[in-house]
């Protein structure tokens, strides 16, 4: 038998496929596709402070093997949060982690304190990348101070997993990395979403009510492969890599630029079935090519000629 | 309970220049239970410009023989690469999706139908039949040709024409046929699915007249399973998914 | 007959359909498959004041609709162009502009110098967005500071139409955009490829010689349309839009978003004679739309509700 | 003259597990001039994992009927979506491209292939028939039942084979042949293509015994016709493109 487990600070993950946030709902979405209990971890919805309603529809364009999104973290708020939703999310036997944003440093502090307090949620994904809504979450992650600033201060306050959600639309991704561990990051995840835009030329109008929505899937997986590598290169504290994951073979690719985790996220929407596929997957690579742990991948990648 | 499941495509009917019936044979073995107005998420095979499944209306259902069909107009890439696929093609469904039609109070109905929206009403006429409840039908379309599946409507119920040409049935509108012209409608529940002006001036009459009105929505889906909150409509309760929480909605429910 | 031309400040185009440099070699390549003549412009290949050997095998990795490449700026050098290449170029009915890359500022001194003297080429691209070279090229393309200064530099010897190519990999393009406006760039190009990196997840190696590459291709058109879109807002002199372009309505989403001029890459290789159908469809579509001149396009999107 | 053709398929006949030839029909009319060793760049059709066209050699052509054929092995998305065509598809192909084999000095040849190599070892051998040169083969495969064509070649001369598995001919690689161990070689010209560590030892034995020995190298490429610079090989001049300057090349040529 192969080992599939592997550790993200004190996470303990039964393999390292996670779903990523705002692809995933709240996982009872997919229970009659598959059994989220088989899956390394999942990251629920985009929580903020207040409830959200959203942008305006439409929020999505396909593109060319991939789409923009532009839902504007529409969610029911943290308080409702705890009371309507985390009470189902308690049953599943794998981590379950919250995807944390918000417009302000209060917002963010008051959010993560509350999720703080929930016994069955064992870490906050920290989303300081969100393209989506004017008033935050990007501005955040892309300068090294504000990324610095957020992650402080939800430190003194979240005392469980802190895993910060990197934005790709920087100059260099691995300074912010940097950053963030240095404000006591448990461990960074990467890439959001690519800003991009539609046009529809025969209306001659923008195709998302927003103008700019955030591009996901396989075509930005080149990108998000060679942000992974760099920040893994950089920082020493576990990196979750992700952007396009659709297959096995794509998420060993992850594995090998560095990073000790992967999240799925527009793929489910291809196929609702894609995790427990990617996980057997990984299981007949690690078979076939004789490897014991899947440990043993991360950051195995080879680049001498 | 949802399901993925590969289904052979066993025949496809060019109905006219737009329109095809795709009849699929479901390869896993018993259909689920669906309910008119629900629909499936369709992977288009072959097509690298159609990365996201497609959302299609269930046209209709045969449990017995394990067969569904789908109505498909082609607007663009997917819907026309799902329209060109040779019999013996597999595709994959997730399905079925969303809330559908609900049964009426009362039994005097008219479906209402425009564009690809008759989709749905035949699985619909069907089940209503199904429940004693005699279905009408009122077909609108731009000319003579467009019409579709009408002789499967015929056999379920009365059914009206419009079309906006005057080559079939009444010229005009669905609004302008008779049947809608009378100021005592002999109809206390429309159903609908078609183009969102003719079903905002659908949803104008039933308040007028005190109809009940269903109606089914078209919308920009990712996921169709509520994950992504993409395809959302501006309901009293603000968003929500068209996905979960319609397609089928009750017209008062919209803020429309 | 619907009117095609449009002006580039003081280059004339007799359509806005442009090839972008390295994807079109020096026109020759394509005359079997298309009257270069029916071109708005071409960009040829990128010229560096020494002959430059370029990156080792492999230099390209397919991605999902896009590729990558670490082609290295292989070229004749400047010196070499001049004698050898120019005078096949003297013929064609077109703008040939010449792609100018370099690792100081010296070096694109000289080399901006020498085409200066150039009669048959009314035009440069000043490349300072290649990731392909370790030395330059990008380096120069990511800090306002280092474009102005290789701009104000180029400007002061080149007197023709000065076009700065822009790099996406940044934070904020606008930014870049306005630096090099103020440095007396005529035009900008965008956007030149995004850093990527393919790997071999049976071989465990990365795809390409150089680890990361460029990537381009249909993948990338939303990221270049939103950039283009920002920048044409943010700047006022011409800006020339690529990144995906392959087809009429992907050109005519370019130039909705406020470009004056595209060109197509990639696609090239897809379809050899992809440039003259672009123009075909461009052509179709202001018919269509009974619109008379594709100025009328530039710049015409609504955004509006 | 290059140019870009739709061709229909008119028969796909598989030869084993791995390998499949495609005949094409030229729709556009009279084929160009080829010769041995060019390629095409080849479009797959309704394959969202091709993005690129996939270059293959000229495995045969006959000018009257307008055909070409192509063999293909399946190693990748591209090519296993090529041979699951079904006849009738249409596929478009840019040829044909790069330097073929020249002539030789002396009659005396020998071609040698492995692998997808042997694909244009039989057009060669046609052409060489053609100009008065008697082919020899020698094939190197993996084991008895990955051999194609091999009757097509014996048409031509003659057939000589290895297995690495001793299931056909000789046991062993190409270079273990006898034709191959004798200190004083019957042939004057090697042709070959094929995996290039294969190629690479034919080269050494080819400077050994003062052989002229033509490769032709596979290359990952982006264009096919010389204009992105993607498929450089080291040659004695630096960098070439593998594309325009070969695919085939004089041996002693490469950085080897
Ligand atoms: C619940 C539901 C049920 C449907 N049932 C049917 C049906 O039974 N038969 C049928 O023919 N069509 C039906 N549709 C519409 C169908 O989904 C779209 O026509 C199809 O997705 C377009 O795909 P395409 O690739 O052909 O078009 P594209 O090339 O992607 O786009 C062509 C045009 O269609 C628009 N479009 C694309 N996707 C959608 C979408 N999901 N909804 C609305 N407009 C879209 C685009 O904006 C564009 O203007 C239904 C839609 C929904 C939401
Ligand atoms: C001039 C030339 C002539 C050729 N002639 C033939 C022929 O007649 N018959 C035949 O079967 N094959 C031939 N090949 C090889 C063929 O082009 C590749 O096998 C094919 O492109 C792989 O595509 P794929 O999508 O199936 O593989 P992919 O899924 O893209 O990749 C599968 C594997 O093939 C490798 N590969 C991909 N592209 C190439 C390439 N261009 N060259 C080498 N390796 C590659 C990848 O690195 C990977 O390991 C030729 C190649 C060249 C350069
Ligand atoms: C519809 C949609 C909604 C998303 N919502 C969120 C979110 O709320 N918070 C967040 O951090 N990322 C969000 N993302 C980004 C994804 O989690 C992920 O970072 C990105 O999509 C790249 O991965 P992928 O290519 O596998 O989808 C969303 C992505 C999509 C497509
Ligand atoms: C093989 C290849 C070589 C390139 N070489 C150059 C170059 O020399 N100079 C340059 O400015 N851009 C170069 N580019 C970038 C293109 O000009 C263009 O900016 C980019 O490919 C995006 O456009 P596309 O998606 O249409 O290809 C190259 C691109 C490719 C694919
Ligand atoms: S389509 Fe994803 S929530 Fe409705
Ligand atoms: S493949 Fe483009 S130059 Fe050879």
């Amino acid at each position: 038998m192969v080992d599939l487990s592997v550790k993200i600070g004190a996470l303990q993950l039964k393999n390292p496929v996670m779903t990523a946030s705002g692809t995933f709902g709240y996982g009872r979405e997919y229970e009659d596709f598959i059994d989220i209990n088989e899956l390394g971890g999942i990251v629920v919805k985009g929580t903020t402070r207040e409830a959200k309603q959203g942008n305006d529809y439409p929020r999505m364009a396909e593109t060319a093997m991939g789409m923009l999104n532009a839902v504007g973290l529409q969610n029911v708020g943290v308080d409702s949060f705890i009371k309507d939703i985390y009470p189902g999310l308690t049953k599943y036997q794998t981590n379950v982690l919250v995807n944390v944003s918000g417009s302000t440093i209060e917002d963010y502090i008051e959010t993560a304190s509350k999720i703080n307090e929930l016994e069955a949620i064992p870490g906050i994904e920290l989303n300081i990348s969100c393209p989506n809504v004017k008033e935050g979450g990007m501005a955040f992650g892309v300068s090294c101070q504000s990324a610095e600033a957020v992650t402080l201060a939800v430190r003194k306050v979240y005392k469980k997993h802190l895993m910060v959600k990197l934005s790709p639309n920087v100059t260099d991704i691995v300074e912010i990395a940097k950053a963030v561990e240095g404000s006591g990051a448990d461990s960074v995840s990467l890439i959001n979403t690519l800003l991009g835009m539609a046009i529809d030329s025969h209306s001659r109008r923008a195709v998302l009510s927003t103008v700019t929505g955030g591009l996901s899937g396989p075509a930005v997986k080149p990108i998000a492969l060679r942000m992974v590598w760099q920040v893994a290169k950089g920082v020493k504290i576990p990196v979750i890599g992700m952007g396009g994951i659709s297959s096995a073979e794509d998420a060993i690719e992850f594995l090998l630029a560095g990073a000790n985790a992967v999240q799925i996220g527009t793929a489910n929407f291809v196929d609702p079935a894609v995790t427990i596929k990617v996980i057997e997957g990984i299981k007949r690579y690690l078979n076939l090519h004789k490897i014991e742990s899947v440990g043993e991948l991360v950051g195995a990648l080879s680049v001498e000629k | 309970m949802k399901h993925i499941h590969n289904f052979t495509i066993s025949s496809n009917e060019r109905q006219n220049e737009e329109f095809v019936v795709l009849t699929l044979n479901c390869e896993a073995g018993e259909l689920p239970a669906m309910v008119p107005g629900q629909f499936a998420e369709v992977r288009v095979p072959n097509e690298p410009a159609a990365y996201l499944r497609r959302p299609l209306s269930i046209h209709d259902v045969d449990y017995q023989k394990r067969q569904i069909k789908l109505l498909v107009q082609e607007v663009g890439k997917g819907t026309r690469a799902l329209c060109a696929l040779p019999v013996g093609s597999i595709v994959n469904l997730v399905y079925p999706l969303g809330k559908g039609y609900s049964l009426p109070e009362s039994k005097e109905v008219l479906l209402i139908g425009g564009g690809c929206g008759v989709a749905p009403l035949l699985f619909l006429g069907r089940y209503l039949k199904s429940h004693s409840i005699k279905p009408r039908f009122l077909i609108g379309t731009r000319t003579a040709s467009s019409l579709v599946s009408i002789d499967a409507y015929r056999e379920l119920g009365e059914v009206m024409i419009t079309t906006e040409d005057g080559t079939a049935g009444t010229k005009g509108y669905v609004i302008h046929h008779p049947v809608m012209r009378t100021e005592t409608p002999d109809f206390k529940q429309i159903y609908t699915c078609g183009p969102e002006p003719m079903m905002r001036i659908l949803a104008k009459y039933a308040n007028k007249y005190n109809i009940s009105c269903q109606v089914s929505l078209e919308n920009h889906m990712a996921c169709g399973i509520g994950a992504c909150l993409c395809c959302v409509t501006k309901t009293q309760d603000g968003h929500k998914c068209v996905c979960t929480e319609g397609p089928v909605f009750d017209s008062k429910y919209l803020q429309w």
